[in-house]
C-alpha cells in the first residue's frame, strides 16, 4: 500500500503538447457547445446546431493545418501512445473535411425530415472525434477506444429515421455485427497484450515475430484483429452489414459511413499493419491478399445486380475497399512499404471526395424523385445537366477514368503491388485490373440512365438544389478533378513516403 | 524539292526523249479540265480529250523519231553493239538462223525525280524510254486519238458524254503512265488507274444492272490478278533491293547465285497479274462481259490498252520471266507463260465460233490473240510478241470500230449477227472494206494483213526454239482464227439482211437503244454471275417503271433513226479508213519475209540480256516454215465460208425454209430428211469437230466451271463471310465477350443468397471466415 | 530548337478546353451561339495547328520539337509533363485538329437526334483535347491520361446521339476499352518499376519516354514479354485487332456520323500509335517475339474484316468492318519492324482516317436522306444524287487502295515491307511466315475490291428504288414535293461540301505526293527501327 | 500454471459467447452473449497482467467495462426501437433488405 502511495507521490503529470491535441480539444469543446446550444434554441432555429457543427469542424481543421505547416517532425504524446505526424494530420484533415461535407449534405435532410437535429450533430461530432483520435492512436487501448468512440454514435445515426423500419433494421444490423466484430477484435487484442506485455503497438510489433512456441496464439491474435478492422472497412466476407445498413440509413449518414467510417477503419488497420505486424507478414499478407481479391470481386459482382442506387454505391464502396486493401496485401515491409502506405492514404483521400460527391448528387436528385432506384436517374441530363455531369464525373472517377481523381488512386494501388512484384503482386494486379473493368459496368449503368434514358415519369421540371448541397457537390467535384489532374500538387500528401519512418517502423 | 535523277542521261538524248514524261501529263491535265470545265464547253469536254490526245500523239511521235535517230546513231557508232554479244554466243539453239548481224544495244533514256523515299526504299517518278516504251506510247496515243474522234459521233447525246470523255482520257493517261514507268510503283499506278477507268467505262451505262455487274466483274477479276502484282513486286524488292525497272532487268538478266526459287516465285506472281489483266486462261471471262461498255471503249480496251498491259508487263520485265521461268533453257520444253498462252489461243478461238454477238466474237478473238502474244513471249519470240501487240492494235481496233459502225447505222443498235445483220456489204462499203482488210490482217493473210508478219514470227520462233507443241498450237490457232472470222464476216456482210439490218424491229423485245441490247447480250453471260438474284427483278421493274424518255440512247437525242443501213458520219469512217490502211501497212515495219527487221532493230535493246539470260534471235523467215500455217489458214477460210453459207444461208430462215420444204415433204420424206440432215450434218460437223468438243465444252466449262468458279468463289466468299460473321464473330468472339458479361452478372446472382438480410447468417459468416482463416494460417505457420 | 516555342503544343492541346469553359456558360437554348463558340474554338485550335506546321523544322523531324522537358507533373510517382512533336506525331496531331473542325462544320445542321448542340460540341472539343494530347504526350502517364480522356466523350456521343442499339454499343465500346487500358496501365507501371529497379541510378527514373528509350535494354526478355503482352491487349483493343475487334462494328454502326468519323479518323489510331511509339521502342526484345504474332493477327484481321464486310447488309456496318481490315494492314506494317513497314503503317493510319472518315460522312448523309442504310433498299444514288454518288465512288476507290490516292500508300508499302521483315525477324527464322502473310494480305486487297465495289454497284448504280423515287434529279418530276420518302433526297449541300472538300483534296494530295508525309515521318521512324536490323 | 486456467476460462467464455451470438434469435440474448465475449476478454487481460506483473491490462479492462456499458445502452435502446415498430425482437424478422 505504501509502495502504491509512493508511486502516486512520484506521479508526474505527463507533458501535454496542447498544439498537437488542439483539434481534439476544439472538437470536444465544440461538441459540448452544440449540445448546450441545442438545449436552448427553439425548434425552428435548430439549424443553428448544424451551422455550429460546421464551424466546429472548420475550427478543428485550423490546428490541423497549422500543425501541418509548422511541424516537420512527429509529436509523440503519452509515452508514444498518441502520435501526431503527417500521416495522422492528413487523415485528420480528411475526416474533418469529409464530416464538413456530410454536414452540408445533412442540413436540409435533417431540417426537412423533422429529425432530432441537435442530437444528430452531436453524434456526428463525437464520431468524428473518434476518427480524429484514431488517426493518432498508437496503442491498443487508444485504438480500441477510438474505434468504439467512432462506432457507437454511428450505430445510432444509422437508425436515425426512427419510424422507418428499414432504418431501424440498418441500425440494428450495423450495431450487432459491429459489436460482435469489436468483441472478436478485443479478444485478439487481449492475446496481443498477453504476448507483448505491453499495449503499445511498437511493442506488440516486437513480440509478433512468428517465432517461438506461441505461434498459434500470435496468428490467432493477428487474424482476430484484422477481422475486427475488416468488418469496419467492410471487406468481404465481413461486409454483409454494409449494403443493408447503407440502404437503410439516411443518405448523408450512408455517405458518412462509407467514407469517413471506412477511412477510420483503414487508419486503424494501417497502424496495425505497419506497427504491430511488420514481422508477421507471412500471416497477414496472404490473409489480406485473399480479402482484397474477394472484396474487389464479390463487391463488384454484387454491385452489378443492384437496382437501388444507394445499395449499388454500397457494394461499390465494398469493392473500392478491395482496391485499398490491395497494396497492403503485398506490401507493408521492404521496398514497397512506402508506396503502399502512400497509395492507401491517397486512395482514401480521393475516394472520400469522389464518393461523397456521388452521395451528394444522389441526395439532390432524390429530393425530386423521392426514389432510390437507379432508373429514377433517367433523363437527368435533360432536366438537370449540371447534376448529371457532376454525377458522371464522380462515377467516372470511381471507375478510375483519367483525368479524374480515381485514376490516380488506382494507379497508386497498382503501382504499389507491381512494385512489390512477385507472383502474388502481379496476380493481384491482374485481378484488380479485371475488377476495374467490371466496376465500370455498373457505374456506367447509372451514366446511361442519366444521359440516354428518358425520365421515368416524364417529369422534367428542373431540380432545385439547396445551396449547401451545391457547395458540397462543388467541393467534391473540384477535389476530384484537381486530384486527378494535379495529384502531385495536393498539399504535402505527396511526401507521405516519410510516414513509414514517422511510425518508427 | 525534286532531285534530279541519277540515271545516266545521254547528254544529247533529245528533247522529246527527255520530256517524254509530258505525254501522260497532258491527258491527265485534260482529265481534270474535263471534270471541272467539261460540261460548260460547247462540245462537252471532248475537245479537251481530243486535243490532249493529239498533243500526246505529237510528243510520242517526236519521241519515236528521236528514238529512231538514237538507235541509228548507236548502230553506226557500233561500239555499243558489244553489249549484245552474249546474245549471239548463246546456247546454240537456232543461232544459225539468226539475222545478219546483232542489232546494237541502245541505252534507255531515263529521266526520273525522286517521288518519295521511305525507309531505305527510294521511289522515283519519271520516264524510262526505250524501244518498247516508244512503241506503246505511239500506239496508245494514236489509237486513243482515233477512238476519241470516233466517240464524238458514237456517243453523241449521251447523258454522261462529258464523263465518258473524262474516263477515256484518264484511261489513256493511265496507260501512258504505265508504259513510261521507270519503276514498279509508277507501273502499278498506271496499271490501277486503267483498272479504275475500265470499271467506269464498262459500267458507263450503269443504270442497267448487267452493265454494272460486268464492270464489277472486270475490275474484280483484274484485281484478283493484281494480288500477284503486289506480291511479285514485293518479291522483286526483296531480291534486288530496288524497284527501278532498268536495274531489276539488269540484275535479273545477270542472275547467277541468288535465290532462284524466289525469282521464280516473283515471276509467277507477276504473271498472275498478267493473266488477270490480259484475259489469259483461266481469268479471261471478264473480257467478253466487258463488251457491255460502249463500243469505242471495247475498241480501246482490246486493242492498244488495258488488255495488252499484261503482255507489256511480261515484255517489260522480260529478264525476270525469262530467267525466273527458265524460258529458252535446254531441256525445258514448256513453261508457264507459253502454256497459258497456248491454252488461251485455242480455247478462245474455239469459243469465238459459237458467238452470235459480233463484239463477242471479236472479244474472244482478242483473247486468242493475246494468247499468241503470251505464247510468243513464252517461247522467246520477244520481238514477234511485241510486234504483234503493235499490229494487233490497229486491226483489232478497226474491227471493233467496224462493229460499232454497223451497230450505229447498220443494224439498228444490235450486235446480234444472226438476228440483225447480213448482207450489209453493199450498204456499208467503207465499213465492209475496212472490215475485210482488218480481218485479213487478223487471219494472217500474207502481205494483205499485218498480222501475218507478227504472228508468223511467233509461230516460227516456237518451232525453231524447240517448242514444237506450241508451234502446232500456233498453226491450229491460225486456222481457227481464219475460220471463225470467216463465219463472222459471212454472217455480218453476206447472205440476206435480217432483223435490224433489214430495218425490222422485233416487236417489244427490242428497245430502241443500244445499251439495252448490249445489256441483254451481257445478261446472258451474266446469268450465273448474279451475286444476288433477288435484286434483279427489282431493278428491272424499277427500270421499266421509269420509262425511257430520259434514257441515254446515244442517237435518239441527236438525230432520227436512219431509215436504212448506211455508212456512218465522217467521225466514224475517217478513223476506220486510217486504221484500215494501217492494218495493212503496219506489218511492213518488220517483215522478215521481205527481209525487213527494222522494228526488231529499234526495240531489240529492250529485251535485256545478260549472263543468265540468252534470248535466241528471231529465226530466219522461210516460206517453207510458214507454209503449214498458211495452208491451215486457207483451209479454215474455205471450209468456214462453205459451211457458213450452207448453214446460215438457209438455216437462219427456218420458217421460210420449212415452208419451202413442206411441199417436197409430201412427195419425198426421205429427200427432205436428207436435206434437213445435211443442214444438221453441217451444223454437226462444225459443232462435233470444232465447236462441240472444243468450243461448246470450253464454253460450258467457261460458263459453268471457270466463270462458275469465279462466281462461286464470290458466292463462297460471301457465304463464308456470312458464316464467319454470324457464327464466329457474332456468335463466338462476341459471344465470349457478352458471355463474360453475363457470367459476371450471373456470378453476382449466385452470390446474392449470401446477402440474405439475416443478422445471424451475417454473424456466422463473419465468425466462420475468421475461424477458417485462423485455422489455415495457424496450420501453415506452425 | 529545344525550348523554342514550347508553349505551342500546350496551347494547341488545351485551347479547346477554354472553349468548353466558355460554352458552359451559354444557355442550352442558344444553340447558334454554342455552335459558334465551339466552331471558333476548333478553328482557332486549327490555326494553332497550322502555325505549328509552319514552325516545324522538317529537316529535324526525328527529334522532338516544341518540347517541354524536365517538368515534373506528379513528383511522387515520377510522372512528368513532357510533351513534344516529332515526325510521327505531327501528321496525327494535325489530323485530329482538322477532323474536329470538319466534323463541326458538318454538325452545323446535322445535329443528330435528340439534339442539344451545346453538349455535342462540348464533347467534340473535349475529344479534341484528348486526341491531340495523346499524340504530343512524351510521358507514359500523360499518354495514359489523354488516352483515357477520349473514352467518356465518345461513350456519350455514341450512347446519346447514336442509333437504335446505341446503349449496347456504347457500353461495349466502353468496357472493351477499359479492359484494355486497365491491363495497359499495369504494364506501364511494371515497365517503370522494372527499369527503375534494374537501373544503376534508380533515383533518375521517371515516366518520360526518354527514360524508357534509354533504358530499354534493362528489361529482361521474359519480363518484357509479359509487359508487352499487357500493352498489346490495351492497344490491340483500341486498334482494334482481331480478336478484340467486336466492339468496333457495333460502335461504328450505332454512333452518330460525327462519332463514327472521329472514331475512325483518330481514335483507332491511338492504338496503332501506341504500338509505334511505346510498345515497340520501349521493349524491342519483346517486340521481336511478339511481332510475328501481331503479324498473324493482323492478317487474320485483314481477311476476317473483308469477309465480315461481304456479309453485311448495312452500309455503315460494312464500312465499319472494312476498318478492321484496313487496320490489319497498318498492323501488318508495324509488325515488320522495318522503316518501310512502320512508315506504311503511319501513312495508312492517316489515309484510313481520311478515307474511312469520309466514307462515314457519306454514310451519314445517305442515312439522313434515305432514312436507311440497307444496301438492298438503296440503289441509283448516282441518279438521284450524282455528286454524292461520285464522291462515294471516289472514296470506295481510295479505300480499296487505288494508286494515286492516299489509301494505296498504306497498303502497298506494307505488303512490300512484309516481304522483307526486319533483319532481326529474319534472324529468328520468321521470313517464310512473313512471306505467307504477304500473300494472304494481298488477297485482302482483292476482297477489299470485292466488297467496296459490290457496295458501290449496289447502292450507286442502277435505278432508284420505287420507295425513294420521288426526289432527286433526272426524273422530270422533281418538284412534286410529295409525302414519299424521296422528298428528303437532295444532292450534297454546302455544309457537306465545306466539310468534305478538304478531306477529298487531302486524299488526292497525299496520294499523288506521298512524300509530303513520308519525308516527315521517316526520320522519326528510323530511330525506332534501329533495334531491329539483322544481327542485333 | 494458473494463468493458463484463466486463459482457458476466457476461451470457453468466448466460445459460449460466440455460440450465443450466432445461435440466438432474440436480440437481448445476443446482446448478453456479446457481454460474455467482452468479459472473456477482460479475464484474459487480467490474467496476462497477473502473468506479466503490469497494469496496462487492468486499465484496458476498465475501459472495456465502461465502453461495454455504453454499447449495451445503445443496443438496448435500439432493441426498444424495434420492438416499438415491429412488436418483436426476433432478429430473423429483420430481413427487409437483402440481395
Amino acid at each position: 500500500m505504501l509502495s502504491l502511495l509512493a508511486q502516486v507521490a512520484d506521479f508526474k503529470a505527463p507533458h501535454v503538447d496542447y498544439h498537437a491535441l488542439a483539434p481534439e480539444i476544439v472538437m470536444a469543446v465544440g461538441l459540448c457547445a452544440v449540445l448546450l446550444v441545442d438545449l436552448f434554441v427553439p425548434d425552428h432555429k435548430r439549424w443553428i446546431t448544424g451551422t455550429l457543427t460546421g464551424f466546429v469542424l472548420i475550427g478543428a481543421f485550423i490546428p490541423v493545418a497549422t500543425l501541418a505547416v509548422v511541424g516537420d517532425d512527429m509529436r509523440a504524446l503519452f509515452d508514444g501512445r498518441y502520435i501526431v505526424d503527417e500521416f495522422a494530420l492528413a487523415l485528420k484533415g480528411l475526416f474533418l473535411l469529409s464530416a464538413y461535407v456530410v454536414v452540408l449534405m445533412s442540413s436540409n435532410e435533417m431540417e426537412e425530415g423533422h429529425y432530432y437535429q441537435g442530437e444528430y450533430y452531436v453524434l456526428l461530432l463525437s464520431s468524428v472525434l473518434g476518427m480524429v483520435m484514431m488517426a493518432s492512436s498508437r496503442d491498443l487501448i487508444s485504438v480500441f477506444v477510438a474505434l468504439e468512440f467512432l462506432s457507437i454514435p454511428a450505430y445510432m445515426m444509422a437508425a436515425w429515421r426512427k419510424r422507418d423500419s428499414k432504418s431501424n433494421e440498418a441500425g440494428v444490423k450495423y450495431y450487432l455485427l459491429g459489436v460482435f466484430a469489436s468483441a472478436v477484435l478485443l479478444y485478439g487484442m487481449s492475446l496481443m497484450y498477453g504476448l507483448a506485455s505491453s499495449t503499445r503497438l511498437t511493442d506488440v510489433g516486437q513480440a509478433l515475430t512468428l517465432e517461438g512456441d506461441k505461434v498459434g496464439m500470435q496468428v490467432l491474435a493477428i487474424v482476430f484483429v484484422i477481422v475486427g478492422f475488416a468488418f469496419k472497412v467492410s471487406a468481404v466476407p465481413f461486409h454483409t452489414w454494409a449494403p443493408d445498413t447503407y440502404q437503410g440509413a439516411p443518405t448523408p449518414v450512408t455517405a458518412f459511413l462509407s467514407v469517413a467510417s471506412k477511412a477510420a477503419g483503414f487508419t486503424g488497420l494501417l497502424a496495425m499493419v505497419y506497427l504491430a505486424f511488420p514481422m508477421a507478414h507471412d500471416v497477414y499478407q496472404p490473409f489480406m491478399w485473399v480479402l482484397a481479391a474477394l472484396t474487389m470481386t464479390v463487391g463488384n459482382l454484387l454491385a452489378l445486380k443492384q437496382t437501388n442506387i444507394v445499395r449499388m454505391l454500397a457494394y461499390s464502396s465494398v469493392s473500392q475497399g478491395g482496391f485499398i486493401l490491395m497494396p497492403l496485401a503485398v506490401a507493408g515491409t521492404g521496398e514497397a512499404a512506402g508506396p503502399a502506405l502512400k497509395a492507401v492514404v491517397v486512395y482514401l483521400l480521393i475516394y472520400a471526395a469522389t464518393n461523397l460527391g456521388a452521395f451528394a448528387v444522389v441526395i439532390a436528385v432524390a429530393r425530386k424523385t423521392r426514389s432510390g432506384e437507379i432508373s429514377s436517374f433517367g433523363g437527368l441530363f435533360n432536366y438537370a445537366p449540371g447534376l448529371a455531369v457532376m454525377m458522371t464525373i464522380f462515377l467516372a472517377s470511381l471507375a478510375g477514368i483519367p483525368p479524374l481523381g480515381g485514376w490516380y488512386a488506382k494507379f497508386g494501388a497498382f503501382r504499389a503491388v507491381v512494385e512489390a512484384g512477385g507472383g502474388w503482386g502481379y496476380t493481384i494486379a491482374i485481378v484488380g485490373a479485371i475488377n476495374a473493368v467490371i466496376a465500370t459496368a455498373y457505374y456506367i449503368t447509372v451514366m446511361r440512365e442519366m444521359w440516354m434514358k428518358p425520365a421515368p415519369d416524364g417529369d422534367e421540371t428542373p431540380v432545385r438544389v439547396p445551396s449547401p448541397i451545391v457547395v458540397a457537390i462543388a467541393l467534391c467535384g473540384i477535389g476530384t478533378m484537381v486530384m486527378g489532374v494535379l495529384p502531385g500538387a495536393v498539399a504535402r500528401f505527396g511526401d507521405l513516403a516519410d510516414l513509414t519512418f514517422a511510425f518508427g517502423g | 524539292m525534286f532531285a534530279e535523277g541519277t540515271e545516266a542521261v545521254h547528254e544529247s538524248a533529245g528533247w522529246f526523249l527527255e520530256h517524254a514524261w509530258l505525254i501522260p501529263v497532258i491527258p491527265a491535265v485534260a482529265f481534270f479540265l474535263i471534270i471541272f470545265f467539261g460540261k460548260r464547253m460547247p462540245r462537252g469536254g471532248s475537245e479537251f480529250g481530243i486535243a490532249s490526245m493529239l498533243g500526246a500523239l505529237v510528243l510520242a511521235a517526236g519521241t519515236a523519231f528521236q528514238w529512231i535517230d538514237r538507235v541509228n546513231s548507236a548502230g553506226h557508232g557500233g561500239e555499243e553493239g558489244e553489249h549484245a554479244l552474249g546474245l549471239v554466243s548463246g546456247m546454240g539453239r537456232a543461232v544459225a538462223a539468226a539475222s545478219e548481224e546483232a542489232p546494237p544495244h541502245v541505252d534507255a533514256v531515263s529521266k526520273v525525280w525522286s517521288w518519295f523515299s521511305v525507309g531505305n526504299l527510294d521511289v522515283s517518278i519519271g520516264s524510262y524510254i526505250d524501244g518498247l516504251a516508244v512503241t506503246l506510247l505511239l500506239l496508245v496515243a494514236f489509237i486513243s486519238t482515233l477512238v476519241q474522234i470516233y466517240s464524238t459521233e458514237y456517243v453523241r447525246g449521251d447523258r454522261r458524254y462529258t464523263h465518258f470523255f473524262a474516263s477515256l482520257t484518264l484511261f489513256s493517261a493511265g496507260m501512258l503512265t504505265m508504259v513510261l514507268a521507270p519503276n514498279m510503283v509508277q507501273f502499278i499506278l498506271g496499271w490501277e488507274i486503267m483498272g479504275l477507268c475500265s470499271f467506269m467505262l464498262i459500267g458507263h451505262w450503269w443504270e442497267e444492272l448487267p452493265n454494272a455487274k460486268a464492270a464489277l466483274k472486270a475490275f474484280f477479276t483484274v484485281r484478283v490478278g493484281d494480288m500477284g502484282l503486289l506480291v511479285g513486286t514485293g518479291a522483286l524488292l526483296m531480291l534486288f533491293g530496288t524497284l527501278e525497272i532498268g536495274e531489276i532487268n539488269n540484275l535479273a538478266a545477270n542472275f547467277e547465285n541468288g535465290d532462284k526459287g524466289m525469282l521464280m516465285f516473283a515471276a509467277i506472281a507477276l504473271f498472275i497479274a498478267c493473266i488477270g489483266k490480259s484475259g489469259q486462261f483461266p481469268l479471261h471471262t471478264w473480257l467478253p462481259d466487258a463488251m457491255a461498255g460502249p463500243t469505242p471503249v471495247s475498241s480501246l480496251l482490246h486493242s492498244s490498252t488495258m488488255v495488252v498491259a499484261g503482255v507489256f508487263l511480261v515484255a517489260r520485265l522480260y529478264p525476270v520471266f525469262h530467267v525466273g521461268l527458265d524460258i529458252n533453257m535446254l531441256g525445258q520444253d514448256v513453261n508457264l507463260i507459253a502454256v497459258i498462252g497456248g491454252i488461251t489461243v485455242l480455247i478462245a478461238a474455239g469459243l469465238a465460233f459459237v458467238q452470235d454477238d459480233i463484239k463477242k466474237v471479236l472479244a474472244y478473238s482478242t483473247v486468242s490473240q493475246l494468247g499468241y502474244m503470251m505464247m510468243g513471249l513464252g517461247v522467246g519470240a520477244w520481238t514477234g510478241a511485241v510486234f504483234h501487240i503493235f499490229t494487233h492494235a490497229f486491226f483489232k481496233c478497226a474491227l471493233f470500230l467496224c462493229a460499232g459502225s454497223i451497230a450505229h447505222t447498220g443494224s439498228h443498235h444490235s450486235f446480234d449477227m444472226k438476228k440483225d445483220m447480213g448482207g450489209l456489204w453493199r450498204k456499208m462499203p467503207v465499213t465492209f472494206v475496212v472490215w475485210i482488210v482488218s480481218t485479213a490482217a487478223l487471219m494472217g493473210i500474207p502481205f494483205i494483213g499485218s498480222g501475218f508478219f507478227s504472228k508468223d514470227e511467233i509461230i516460227d520462233s516456237a518451232k525453231y526454239n524447240d517448242y514444237k507443241i506450241f508451234w502446232i498450237v500456233g498453226i491450229i490457232g491460225a486456222g481457227l482464227t481464219a475460220a471463225y472470222m470467216t463465219r463472222a464476216t459471212y454472217l455480218t456482210f453476206f447472205g440476206k439482211a435480217r432483223g435490224g439490218a433489214a430495218h425490222f424491229v422485233h416487236g417489244d423485245a427490242h428497245h430502241d437503244d443500244e445499251a439495252h441490247d448490249e445489256g441483254h447480250a451481257v445478261a446472258f453471260a451474266q446469268e450465273h454471275a448474279d451475286l444476288d438474284h433477288e435484286i434483279d427483278s427489282h431493278a428491272h421493274a424499277a427500270h421499266d417503271a421509269h420509262g425511257h424518255d430520259d434514257h441515254h440512247a446515244p442517237v435518239h437525242h441527236g438525230k432520227p433513226l436512219p431509215f436504212a443501213p448506211t455508212d456512218s458520219a465522217w467521225q466514224i469512217t475517217v478513223p476506220l479508213i486510217i486504221l484500215g490502211v494501217l492494218a495493212v501497212i503496219a506489218g511492213y515495219l518488220n517483215a522478215p519475209a521481205l527481209g525487213i527487221h527494222w522494228f526488231e532493230h529499234m526495240t531489240h535493246s529492250s529485251i535485256g540480256a545478260g549472263s543468265a539470260m540468252v534470248v535466241p534471235p528471231p529465226p530466219k523467215f522461210t516460206w517453207a516454215a510458214a507454209a503449214p500455217g498458211l495452208l491451215l489458214i486457207a483451209v479454215g477460210i474455205g471450209l468456214s465460208f462453205f459451211l457458213s453459207k450452207a448453214v446460215f444461208g438457209d438455216a437462219k430462215s427456218p420458217f421460210k425454209g420449212l415452208t419451202q420444204r413442206v411441199a417436197p415433204l409430201r412427195w419425198g420424206h426421205k429427200f427432205l430428211v436428207n436435206k434437213y440432215y445435211l443442214d444438221h450434218l453441217y451444223e454437226n460437223v462444225i459443232v462435233r469437230f470444232v465447236a462441240y468438243p472444243l468450243s461448246k465444252a470450253a464454253y460450258w466449262v467457261n460458263q459453268h466451271v471457270l466463270d462458275g468458279t469465279v462466281n462461286q468463289v464470290g458466292l463462297a466468299g460471301k457465304r463464308t463471310g456470312q458464316f464467319v460473321y454470324k457464327y464466329i464473330d457474332q456468335g463466338l468472339v462476341d459471344g465470349v465477350v457478352n458471355g463474360s458479361g453475363t457470367t459476371a452478372r450471373g456470378a453476382g446472382g449466385q452470390l446474392q443468397p449470401v446477402q440474405s438480410g439475416k443478422v445471424g447468417m451475417y454473424g456466422t459468416l463473419l465468425f466462420g471466415a475468421a475461424a477458417v482463416a485462423a485455422l489455415i494460417l495457424v496450420l501453415v505457420n506452425s | 530548337m529545344d525550348h523554342a516555342q514550347n508553349w505551342l503544343l500546350s496551347l494547341g492541346t488545351f485551347l479547346p478546353l477554354a472553349g468548353v469553359l466558355v460554352m458552359l456558360f451559354i444557355p442550352k437554348k442558344n444553340e447558334e451561339e454554342a455552335k459558334l463558340v465551339g466552331l471558333v474554338t476548333a478553328v482557332a485550335t486549327l490555326a494553332v495547328g497550322i502555325y505549328t506546321l509552319t514552325q516545324f523544322d522538317y529537316d529535324a523531324a526525328g527529334v522532338l520539337q516544341f518540347a517541354v522537358k524536365d517538368q515534373m507533373w506528379i513528383e511522387p510517382i515520377g510522372a512528368t509533363y513532357t510533351i513534344g512533336l516529332d515526325g510521327i506525331s505531327l501528321p496525327l496531331y494535325f489530323l485530329s485538329m482538322v477532323i474536329t473542325v470538319l466534323v463541326m462544320i458538318y454538325s452545323w445542321n446535322h445535329i443528330p437526334s435528340p439534339g442539344n448542340a451545346k453538349a455535342f460540341f462540348i464533347l467534340m472539343l473535349v475529344l479534341q483535347t484528348g486526341m491531340a494530347g495523346t499524340f504530343i504526350a512524351q510521358d507514359l502517364i500523360l499518354f495514359f491520361v489523354f488516352f483515357e480522356v477520349v473514352l467518356l466523350p465518345m461513350y456519350f456521343m455514341i450512347g446519346v446521339w447514336g442509333g437504335e442499339n446505341r446503349q449496347y454499343a456504347s457500353l461495349k465500346f466502353f468496357l472493351y476499352t477499359m479492359f484494355g487500358s486497365a491491363l495497359m496501365l499495369v504494364a506501364f507501371i511494371a515497365l517503370y518499376i522494372v527499369t527503375k529497379n534494374n537501373s544503376a541510378d534508380p533515383a533518375a527514373a521517371n515516366f518520360s519516354f526518354q527514360w524508357f528509350m534509354e533504358n530499354s535494354d534493362l528489361v529482361s526478355k521474359n519480363t518484357g514479354l509479359w509487359i508487352f503482352g499487357g500493352m498489346f491487349v490495351g492497344f490491340a483493343v483500341k486498334v482494334p485487332m482481331f480478336p478484340f475487334h467486336t466492339w468496333l462494328p457495333d460502335a461504328h454502326t450505332q454512333a452518330p456520323t460525327q462519332g463514327s468519323v472521329i472514331l475512325a479518323a483518330i481514335l483507332l489510331k491511338l492504338g496503332t500509335y501506341g504500338f509505334v511509339r511505346i510498345a515497340i521502342p520501349f521493349l524491342p526484345e519483346a517486340a521481336k517475339t511478339w511481332a510475328p504474332i501481331i503479324g498473324v493477327l493482323a492478317v487474320v484481321g485483314i481477311i476476317y474484316g473483308a469477309l465480315g464486310c461481304l456479309a453485311q447488309t448495312d452500309m455503315k456496318r460494312l464500312i465499319a468492318f472494312s476498318s478492321v481490315a484496313h487496320m490489319g494492314f497498318v498492323m501488318l506494317g508495324i509488325s515488320t519492324l522495318t522503316p518501310l513497314g512502320i512508315n506504311a503503317a503511319m501513312f495508312g493510319m492517316v489515309a484510313h482516317g481520311l478515307i474511312t472518315g469520309m466514307l462515314f460522312f457519306l454514310a451519314g448523309s445517305v442515312k439522313e436522306r434515305y432514312h436507311t442504310l440497307e444496301i438492298k433498299r438503296l440503289s441509283g444514288i448516282l441518279i438521284q444524287m450524282p455528286r454524292l454518288g461520285w464522291i462515294l465512288g471516289f472514296c470506295a476507290m481510295a479505300s480499296l487502295g487505288l494508286p494515286g490516292l492516299a489509301g494505296f500508300w498504306g497498303e502497298f508499302p506494307a505488303i512490300l515491307a512484309a516481304w522483307n521483315p526486319a533483319g532481326a525477324l529474319v534472324d529468328n527464322g520468321h521470313e517464310t511466315l512473313y512471306q505467307v502473310l504477304t500473300v494472304i494480305s494481298a488477297l485482302g486487297t482483292v476482297l477489299a475490291a470485292a466488297y467496296l465495289l459490290w457496295l458501290y454497284q449496289r447502292t450507286a448504280f442502277g435505278t432508284p428504288a420505287a420507295e425513294f423515287a420521288g426526289g432527286g434529279h433526272g426524273h422530270g418530276h422533281d418538284d412534286h414535293g410529295g409525302d414519299d420518302h424521296g422528298s428528303d433526297i437532295h444532292d450534297v449541300n454546302s455544309f457537306e461540301w465545306a466539310a468534305w472538300t478538304p478531306l477529298l483534296i487531302a486524299i488526292v494530295l497525299f496520294g499523288v505526293v506521298p512524300s509530303l508525309m513520308f519525308d516527315v515521318m521517316d526520320p522519326a521512324v528510323q530511330l525506332i527501327t534501329d533495334h531491329f536490323v539483322a544481327g542485333k | 500454471m494458473l494463468v493458463n486456467q484463466f486463459l482457458i476460462l476466457g476461451a470457453v467464455l468466448f466460445c459460449i459467447g460466440v455460440y450465443g451470438v450466432l445461435a440466438r434469435k432474440n436480440a437481448v440474448m445476443v446482446l448478453m452473449s456479446i457481454e460474455l465475449i467482452l468479459n472473456s476478454v477482460n479475464i484474459n487481460l487480467l490474467a496476462f497482467d497477473l502473468m506479466n506483473g503490469g497494469l496496462e491490462g487492468s486499465v484496458f479492462a476498465l475501459y472495456i467495462i465502461g465502453i461495454a456499458a455504453a454499447e449495451v445502452g445503445v443496443g438496448l435502446a435500439m432493441v426498444l426501437l424495434i420492438y416499438r415498430n415491429k412488436k418483436s425482437i426476433a432478429l430473423d424478422e429483420l430481413s427487409e433488405m437483402k440481395g
